[in-house]
């Protein structure tokens, strides 16, 4: 159990390690990567089985109490987190199997990606608001590293934006963090929880944690300060921009998620801020997506779109709002991760992602179509694929609670998201190709990407058509997020659970 | 039930092989199964014929409550007869129809997911389940109408489909959302009524959902999509967008009928917009002269008319709403497959291209006639009785009613119109001309028509039979309470049997004139101006200019404007929360008192850094920046703080370095100054506001004493639990080891990434005798002691690390700083051949000596990073030393690697 | 020796629990006595000579620092005197690598003069001088140090100068 | 004590921010550094300076009045990842600079917001990184 | 000897350091060029360094004396390398010192060298 | 560690008010420049001031640990001020530069 709970962290820095050591090797670096995310998918879902039977892991590393050690705890938010970052980590690490480019560059996409897997993992389970800080840390190096893949100057711009901004953010994130201990007298984030909801907080303290969420409102890309998103995603590597557009942002939604919880569990100002914020966010993201033209532009401004319906969960704060917010944190790690997938290798067929260029794949690709329509129709929220039982827990949650305006922003926002899948589609699948048949490009390069976007597609019919067990995870999620008695539990009662 | 619907999503999967395994013959074997399901569904007959139901339930989400719940009443089987029935035909005629196609397969898995989508839209008792399987046949219904997707016109057709019935679709999800809260139950069967009509939902939750049922039943406004769909093959107009699709919305309304149906309101609108789009429809396919586009204005005529029967809520009119249903989807569909057959027999649909068929194709010509009179309402067909029973349905109402029924009377005449152009002006009358040598159809697509036109006729001439089985249990579905349902062809001379005789006399002065009525339709300029796609047009138009002026405002692709943006939010978020406290926040502090190295610190912190802040030069930023890094290095000394002063200066050291190392290739910086006065204040504002709100929000917290003793308890605990004096170092190594952890981490990845980024070109560049500056024969004889020097204290400052200042970081760091200066000096060459291994396996060795010393404690069976220590000849080893010796051969090997990148000379 | 030197002294500084500074200098005086009285017994006279030339240096090193330092106190803070800096050269007498290092450290370490360059080739060292009234006077200066430092390099030449005025 | 610090902070911070919002992207990288030394001292203010010494104790003795250990060991970390992450931000500029030949910010991003190029995806060219493949090789050598 | 002299000495040392801190800083303020402020720097301001050093040796005892004449030492090997690092580098990117009346050897040299070979480094040694 | 300094009390403030005023003073000639070696002197000075500061540092507060702070700053200040030696460049080829740059700007606009 102690070796499990740290296993998410441990897995990809060993992973990590071995690719550092074998660097010159290119091939064995790629098996090792492979491996590695393929054993954190498996301690993933070990978690989610232990997290199912109500088992919160909880590891005071070092064997030092808390609050003065670090606390690492696994609920069933944070299983459900690693199982799927495992999982965008193995299609991820198969995509970049290709053969085709540096050689050198693509080792390096391995040993980076096991970076930012650890980064990410970390920030998943742990339980202290420096340690968190720590993993953000990696988990934006890490990126640092992906974005600026394969170089040139276009990816350099994006990367220049991305970088700058980031770490203004990142920099907020600490002074938080510092100011948090500073008010509090404590960086546990349990102790955290409840000095908030013994109401002994001071008027400080809440002026950290707003800070604190702020700089995650920035990482997860919620208006008005998204900007850097949608000015840097496209630019990267495909399979570096599916990884980004499932995991990064949501790791910026898990912390609020996780924060708000914790210090705030009833309704109240600051969830009505989120409200506004969350609205605005769909709003925005979504009109700004129906203005592009290329594929990974319009799925990037979709990430910010979709984000907001998280965020919707989250300030709705009712149990079933809070398991709408994660349900949709674990469907849309799947289902965008997938989109770029696929929409790198359309843009690999087609030669283009400029929606212009491209055309013909329904005809001369059609399981491609399929695999598209599939996580396309679910960002949408079409039933009974996972974005619909998603959008549909979050509008019956915002009806339910009588904001029917965040309901009807819900639809609208959904609406424009079908509009802007089908606008890939019938541009990229059903039209023509502008250049004729022969400019389609078919080979078996990307044989190992299919791999990764038929699993992806295979789980997102999965989570839709057998939404019973997910969406039972996911309100046991929320009860636990809303009364987290075992959290604060294991976190003072060390080696319980 | 859940076997059919199962059963023919199977054969949709099926559907490709079979095709690819058996062309065209394949629909033989895929309409089987429809046609099992339609065997199944009438054996039902006598069981709801008797009143009960039949339910079946599959568990789906029981934490919402949510199942695919089935329940067979009248009215689900009435539409799950058409739908399995026609559905049969459908395929069997499709094989036909797109025979030569080489997409078939597709064809027949899009065709049977749809009516699998249909037949549990149909059948379902949940709210949502019915929802799923609403969207379902949306999605369906768009491959079908972009089945031919090289032609722009199909693709449009379909996204305006797709666009119109999903939003409509979004709507009628919030109101099915609604429905069940307002009825306390997520089934059609359980909804509380009372409780529904005592809501204050009620009106939100009838107009969402009549929003989705209007989307989806073509009415008015939303009607422009069905013609449009006519793009699509014909078979997918027979089913979906005649016989049930459509039918959808219509369904959905006659559902929630007996739920909704209380309040006047529904009855209002359903009529207005029902009648308004029977008006509409009737008028626009009188204008058309191609067959199917005909066809589909007829359509949305009937759809109107059907929603309007509903709202009238009357026996008679509940009685005509089935009736009408049945009669609409018999001959309707039989009137789409013939066209098709006319069209793939000659080659085109074009009204006055045609004429004189039934001598050629008598077969597909005598099913065309049965419908045709079914459509225009003779006797002895269903339709006459459908007809009739609508007139005396909304003669029951009263004022309104006779308003209504001008409005039905008008659109059955244009209806009777149509129809008599299908038949006369297709099969009668002169040879037309034709692109193709027409000829009669095959089987299969003979076959559809000509049954569904018997299948009319004996409807109508036996009514006691549907009576008895299927539109009884049905109106009973519809209706509020019990309804006495009783057909007739001959009801005496009733006010709507004199109805139905104006109507006929009209529908043939329009026919007889038609040229005339189109002329004078066409006259009412200002009606096509708003009803056609222009406005859909215009519509989309002004969402992508609105979408286009939304993501500009952040897309300017400027750095400058994001930071703006977010230094304003974060400092407004800080002055938001300081006001809301208020000016008590800043009193009452428990102050340490001032030294003077601090303010000498802080004094040279800020003045260093404003030096940067206006010079130019490079040089002049770089040393600014160090005199910075050193005034704050003195003030972490003056709060007595060794280890971070230190580290803080070797950190300023390297940064200078690094800087030095890659401004050189660069110039100056060319103008610090804004180009205007304006944007300069601007940006003096901006930063002067984030300086205050970082300030203000440091001297609010420093404010409140500090809570906890968790300082206290390190320091108590530093030697008894970490076997440290050194706190810091303690604390770092073991009491918040995972955190170093990730931090070494984040050095090795950083020192990777600088040189993923920057390539290993330059490394080959540097000279082997070292930097120019560094060529002096003083240095090279000066440094290599002094290096050796400084490896030898780094390895001092690691070992006492635990006890006195210094460390693994700042170890690594001095370590670092002693081979930077024999790189610069010697170059790179010397400088690994005295390293003798590479910064990249020295950083994996580092965070492998890490992980190991985090692992020996678990394998031990204590934490992960439990520290265990074992003094040989008394001296203290142990796993913190191990982690300290990866922190310092991490940063170590790190700095070397970036050093590397970073010092290349430009290429 | 000079290693074995030391290890008495901080040995005997330790023994007579001292082991500070000042302790070990006595030490380290102590047993520079006892060798000096012994030196005929266990040979030790070069080492000694050398030793003696070395502290020697060092003192006369010192010395000249805290004079030159007041020249250029003079220099810094009388408002009148400008200086009148200068660049020369000169060749060194030891051509070696590490001697010029030596005395370009050292020549720097004393206030007016500053090692610029040095040429191995040619031997010769560019040297600023602050105050240059003449450039004999500062080659005189460094020739000064060049030779005391040599001397203590190697004593040998010291022996071979003294022959030659005997001579 | 804390006063002054916050000052400070506040005041590098400031002009951090300043420097950012510059349009020359080496002003900017400078910036990152500046703004990050505002925060580590803010981190730092955040433990309080009341202790009169620096936190070492030994086997035998623990200071009365020792300084706040824990956010000196916090800003420890947090000067050493800064450092990381702005090493990278160099290596950023330095290759922005070689790329683009400016380093006008503005300049630069333009070139994000034009339309995709055509592009051959799998997308990762052979630039100039091809030596280090050589390099790695040499390495095995050796 | 060890009671009641070395405090005085080391109070003397002090107040020197911290007066030829003084001077070096003047100097660095006032002389004429940057070599002639690098003789400040690294002379006055080394001695100073070396002079608090030395009283600090001389007012404690033990472990601290000796760490303080290390740092005496360390002081005293840095301060002339980097004086002539960062002079020489100034000298190679053609920073032209002010000179006096004895004037500049090189100059003669470097005119020459640059009629020879235009546009290319200043020759290095 | 003790400490014995014969008229502390006033030799301390003394010395303080010294580096205090070396360091401002200083510190004006790293602003005014006006070449690129002539703030590295100034570095350099800073930085020595800086070792005398931090030795008074131990005296004043008795801490042997600030020493180590000392030693290593009088280490690792010789690359801090050597560092620079790259950026010196002839100020001909400076002038060029920036003038090829300010052209670039003003071409880009
Ligand atoms: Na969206
Ligand atoms: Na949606």
């Amino acid at each position: 159990m102690k070796a499990l709970a740290v296993a998410p962290v441990f897995i990809p820095l060993i992973t990590l390690l071995i690719g550092i050591m074998l660097r010159p090797y290119h091939q064995q670096v790629k098996v090792v990567s492979l491996v590695g995310a393929a054993l954190l998918t498996l301690v993933g879902i070990r978690l989610v089985a232990l997290a199912n039977a109500d088992v919160v892991l909880a590891v005071q590393l070092g064997g030092w109490e808390a609050p003065y050690g670090i606390t690492v705890i696994i609920d069933r938010l944070s299983a459900a987190m690693v199982a799927i970052t495992g999982i965008i980590g193995l299609a991820a690490a198969l995509y970049g199997l290709v053969r085709e480019g540096n050689p050198d560059v693509l080792r390096n996409f391995h040993i980076f990606l096991h970076g930012l897997l650890a980064g990410v993992c970390g920030a998943f389970i742990t339980g202290d608001v420096f340690n968190l800080y720590v993993w953000f840390e990696v988990l934006l190096i890490g990126s640092f590293a992906l974005i600026a893949l394969g170089g040139g100057r276009r990816r350099l711009s994006g990367t220049m934006t991305y970088v700058v901004l980031n770490l203004l953010a990142t920099l907020v994130f600490l002074l938080s963090a510092g100011l948090i201990y500073s008010s509090t007298g404590t960086l546990n984030m349990g102790e955290l929880g409840l000095i908030f909801r013994a109401g002994e907080a001071p008027p400080a303290a809440t002026l950290a944690v707003v800070m604190m969420l702020v700089s995650f409102a920035i990482k997860a890309a919620l208006f008005p300060v998204f900007g850097w998103l949608p000015a840097s995603y496209h630019v990267a590597w495909t399979p570096v921009s599916a990884l980004f557009a499932g995991l990064l942002t949501k790791v910026g939604v898990y912390a609020m998620i996780r924060i708000v919880t914790l210090v705030w569990p009833e309704y109240g100002q600051a969830h009505e801020v989120l409200l506004w914020v969350a609205c605005a966010t769909m709003l925005v993201g979504v009109l700004g997506a129906a203005a592009q033209n290329e594929v990974r532009r319009i799925l990037s401004f979709h990430i910010v779109s979709q984000v907001g319906y998280m965020i919707l969960g989250l300030a709705l704060a009712s149990p079933l709002a809070i398991a709408g917010a994660v349900f949709y944190l674990i469907h849309h790690i799947v289902v965008k991760a997938n989109l770029f997938f696929i929409g790198g290798i359309a843009a690999r067929m087609t030669g283009s992602e400029r929606l212009a260029a491209m055309g013909g794949l329904y005809a001369k690709a059609p399981w491609l179509a399929i695999l598209f329509a599939i996580p396309a129709l679910s960002l949408a929220g079409i039933p009974p694929l996972s974005g619909f039982w998603a959008k549909f827990v979050l509008v019956k949650a915002s009806l339910a609670d009588g904001f029917w305006w965040a309901a009807g922003v819900a639809l609208l926002t959904g609406i424009f998201t079908l509009l802007s899948m089908s606008k890939i589609w019938n541009e990229t699948f059903l039209k023509a190709h502008p250049q004729g048949e022969k400019a389609i490009r078919i080979d078996d390069e990307m044989r190992w990407g299919w791999w990764a976007i038929s699993g992806l597609a295979a789980m997102t019919v999965l989570i839709g058509i057998g939404a019973g067990p997910v969406m039972e995870y996911a309100i046991a999620a929320a009860g636990q997020l809303a009364d987290p008695v075992v959290y604060f539990q294991a976190i003072t009662h060390p080696g319980g659970r | 039930m859940l076997t059919a619907v199962f059963a023919i999503a199977f054969a949709a999967l099926l559907a490709p092989p079979l095709a690819r395994r058996f062309d065209d013959r394949a629909g033989w074997l895929l309409a089987a199964v429809p046609l099992m399901a339609f065997i199944w569904f009438v054996m039902q007959i006598p069981v709801i014929a008797r009143g009960e139901v039949v339910t079946a339930t599959l568990a789906w989400v029981p934490a919402l409550g949510i199942d695919v719940a089935f329940r067979l009443d009248g009215l689900s089987l009435l539409f799950a007869l058409l739908i399995s029935g026609i559905g049969a035909l459908i395929v069997l005629y499709a094989g036909a129809y797109l025979s030569d196609h080489h997409h078939l397969g597709r064809f027949y898995a899009y065709l049977l997911i749809f009516m699998m989508a249909m037949l549990g839209l149909v059948l379902a008792d949940d709210l949502i389940a019915m929802f799923v399987f609403w969207e379902l046949t949306s999605v369906a219904s768009f491959l079908l109408i972009s089945f031919q997707h090289e032609k722009a016109v199909s693709r449009r057709a379909a996204l305006q489909a797709l666009l119109i019935t999903g939003g409509g679709g979004l709507a009628l999800l919030a109101g099915l959302v609604l429905l069940g809260i307002a009825g306390e139950g997520w089934r059609f069967s359980e909804i509380d009524i009372d409780a529904v009509e005592a809501s204050a939902l009620y009106f939100g939750i009838m107009v969402l959902v009549l929003i989705g049922c209007f989307t989806k039943s073509a009415q008015v406004p939303f009607h422009l999509w069905l013609p449009n769909a006519m793009n699509a093959p014909t078979p997918v107009s027979a089913y979906l967008h005649s016989a049930t699709m459509v039918k959808a919305g219509v369904y959905l309304l006659a559902r929630l009928n007996p739920v909704m149906g209380g309040e006047q309101g529904w009855s209002d609108i359903l009529i207005a917009f029902g009648a308004t789009t029977a008006v509409v429809g009737a008028v626009l396919a009188i204008r058309q002269t191609d067959l199917k586009r005909l066809l589909a204005y007829t359509t949305v005529t009937v759809l109107g008319q059907l929603t309007m029967l509903i709202g009238t809520n009357t026996t008679y009119g509940l009685q005509a709403f089935v009736l009408y249903l049945l009669a609409h989807s018999l001959y309707k569909g039989a009137l789409f497959m013939a066209v098709g057959a006319v069209d793939h027999s000659t080659g085109t649909r074009e009204l006055s291209r045609l004429g004189g068929l039934l001598k050629i194709m008598p077969l597909t010509g005598a099913a065309v006639g049965l419908a045709a009179f079914s459509n225009a309402g003779l006797p002895p067909f269903f339709g006459f009785i459908a007809k009739e029973f609508a007139y005396a349905g909304l003669i029951q109402m009263g004022i309104t009613g006779w308003i209504v029924t001008i409005a039905m009377i008008v659109t059955n005449a244009l209806l009777l119109a149509a129809a008599g152009l299908v038949f006369i002006r297709t099969f009668l009358g002169p040879q037309g001309h034709y692109p193709r040598e027409p000829h009669e159809v095959s089987v299969p697509m003979w076959l559809g028509p000509m049954l569904l036109a018997v299948a009319g006729f004996l409807l109508g001439a036996w009514h006691h039979w549907p009576e008895t089985w299927l539109v009884n249990a049905a109106v009973q579905s519809v209706a509020r309470g019990d309804v006495d349902v009783k057909l007739y062809l001959w009801g005496g001379i009733t006010p709507a049997l004199i109805t139905s005789l104006i109507t006929v006399a009209l529908g043939v002065f329009f026919y007889r004139f038609r040229h005339q009525v189109r002329l004078q339709i066409a006259r009412w300029r200002v009606f096509w101006g708003v009803s056609g796609d222009l406005i859909w047009d215009r519509f989309l138009k002004r969402v992508f200019e609105f979408a286009a002026l939304t993501a500009s405002a952040f897309q300017h692709g400027s750095l400058r404007l994001h930071l703006t943006l977010l230094s304003l939010v974060l400092s407004s978020v800080v002055f938001i929360s300081l006001a809301i406290g208020g000016p008590a926040l800043f009193t009452g502090g428990d102050y340490a008192a001032l030294n003077t190295p601090a303010v000498i610190g802080s004094i040279l912190a800020l003045a260093g850094a404003s030096a940067a802040a206006v010079m130019r030069g490079r040089l002049a930023l770089v040393a600014a920046l160090g005199a910075s890094g050193l005034g704050l290095a003195l003030f972490f000394l003056a709060a007595n703080a060794p280890d971070v002063a230190t580290t803080q200066l070797m950190v300023e050291t390297l940064t200078v370095v690094f800087l030095a190392f890659v401004l050189r290739s660069m110039p100056a910086i060319p103008r610090v100054a804004d180009e205007g006065a304006i944007s300069r204040a601007a940006h003096i504002l901006i930063s002067v506001l984030f300086g205050l709100a970082v300030a203000g929000a440091l001297l609010v917290v420093a404010n409140v004493p500090l809570a906890g003793n968790i300082a206290d308890w390190y320091v108590q605990n530093s030697y008894p639990g970490g076997k440290g004096g050194n706190v810091v170092n303690v604390i770092l190594v073991d009491f918040r080891a995972f955190d170093t952890l990730g931090e070494i981490v984040v050095v090795a990845l950083a020192g990777l990434a600088a040189a993923s980024l920057l390539g290993g070109g330059q490394l080959a560049e540097m000279t082997r005798k070292g930097e120019p500056e560094f060529g002096s024969v003083l240095l090279r004889q000066a440094i290599r002691p002094l290096a050796g020097l400084l490896v030898l204290v780094s390895l001092v400052l690691l070992w006492r690390g635990h006890n006195l200042p210094g460390g693994g970081f700042i170890g690594g760091l001095v370590a670092a700083v002693g081979f930077i200066l024999v790189v610069l000096t010697f170059g790179n060459y010397q400088a690994r051949a005295l390293m003798w291994v590479r910064p990249t396996l020295l950083v994996g060795a580092g965070i492998g000596c890490a992980v190991l010393a985090g692992v020996i404690g678990l394998l031990g069976g204590h934490d992960f990073l439990k520290g265990l220590w074992f003094f040989p000849l008394g001296l203290p080893l142990g796993t913190p030393l191990l982690f300290d010796v990866g922190v310092f051969l991490t940063v170590f090997g790190s700095m070397m690697n970036m050093m590397q990148r970073l010092a290349g000379r430009p290429v | 020796m000079l290693g074995i030197h030391i290890l008495l002294a901080v040995g005997i500084a330790a023994f007579a629990n001292a082991l500070d500074p000042m302790g070990i200098v006595g030490a380290f005086v102590l047993v520079y006595l006892v060798l000096k009285l012994g030196a005929r017994l266990i040979r030790t006279g070069s080492y000694l000579k050398r030793l003696e030339l070395g502290i020697g240096f060092v003192a006369w090193f010192a010395a000249e620092i805290v004079k030159a330092s007041l020249d250029v106190a003079r220099i810094v803070v009388a408002s009148k005197v400008t200086p009148s800096p200068a660049v020369i050269t000169m060749r060194l007498e030891d051509k070696r690598e590490g001697v010029a290092t030596l005395i370009g450290l050292l020549l720097t370490l004393t206030p007016g003069t500053m090692a610029l360059d040095y040429d191995p080739d040619s031997g010769e060292m560019a040297i600023h001088a602050l105050n240059a009234t003449s450039v004999e006077e500062v080659e005189r200066g460094i020739r000064e140090l060049e030779r005391r430092l040599l001397d203590w390099m190697h004593p040998e030449r010291l022996a071979a100068a003294e022959a030659d005025e005997v001579a | 004590m804390e006063w002054l610090a916050a000052l400070t902070a506040g005041g590098l911070a400031g002009i951090g921010m300043w420097l950012l919002l510059d349009r020359n992207l080496i002003r900017v990288v400078l910036g990152v550094a500046i703004l990050g030394n505002a925060i580590n001292l803010g981190v730092l203010a955040s433990g309080r300076f009341a202790g009169s010494e620096a936190a070492f104790v030994t086997a035998t003795t623990v200071p009365a009045d020792p300084a706040n250990a824990l956010p000196q060991a916090l800003v420890l970390t947090a000067i050493v990842i800064g450092f990381g992450l702005f090493a990278f931000a160099l290596a950023v500029l330095k290759s922005v600079r070689e790329s683009h030949g400016v380093t006008t910010t503005d300049r630069v991003t333009e070139i994000t917001e034009e339309p995709a190029p055509d592009i051959e995806e799998v997308g990762l060219q052979i630039h100039q990184d091809d030596a280090d493949h050589h390099h790695d090789a040499e390495e095995v050598r050796q | 000897m060890n009671g009641s002299l070395l405090p005085w000495l080391a109070s003397l040392l002090v107040l020197a350091g911290g007066a030829f801190c003084l001077l070096g800083a003047i100097g660095v303020l006032r002389l004429p060029d940057c070599y002639s402020r690098m003789h400040a720097a690294s002379k006055a301001g080394a001695l100073g360094a070396v002079l608090v050093l030395a009283g600090l040796a001389a007012a404690s005892s033990g472990a601290a004396a000796m760490e303080a004449i290390f740092a005496l030492m360390a002081v005293l090997v840095t301060a002339p390398l980097a004086a002539h690092a960062v002079s020489r580098a100034a000298y190679l990117a053609d920073v032209k010192p002010v000179v006096g009346k004895l004037g500049n050897v090189f100059d003669d040299e470097r005119t020459a060298d640059a009629q020879a070979q235009s546009g290319q480094e200043p020759p290095r040694v | 560690m003790s400490i014995e300094l014969a008229g502390a009390f006033w030799v301390i403030p003394v010395v303080v008010v010294m580096l205090a005023i070396s360091g401002l003073i200083i510190v004006v000639r790293l602003f005014k420049g006006p070449t690129g070696p002539d703030r590295v002197v100034a570095i350099d000075a800073l930085t020595l001031v800086g070792v005398a500061a931090v030795a008074l540092g131990a005296m004043i507060s008795g801490q042997i640990v600030f020493l180590d702070v000392a030693v290593v700053l009088s280490l690792v200040a010789f690359l801090g001020t050597v560092a620079f030696a790259p950026l010196f460049r002839k100020s001909e080829q400076n002038r060029r530069e920036r003038a090829r740059v300010e052209g670039e700007e003003e071409a880009g606009q």
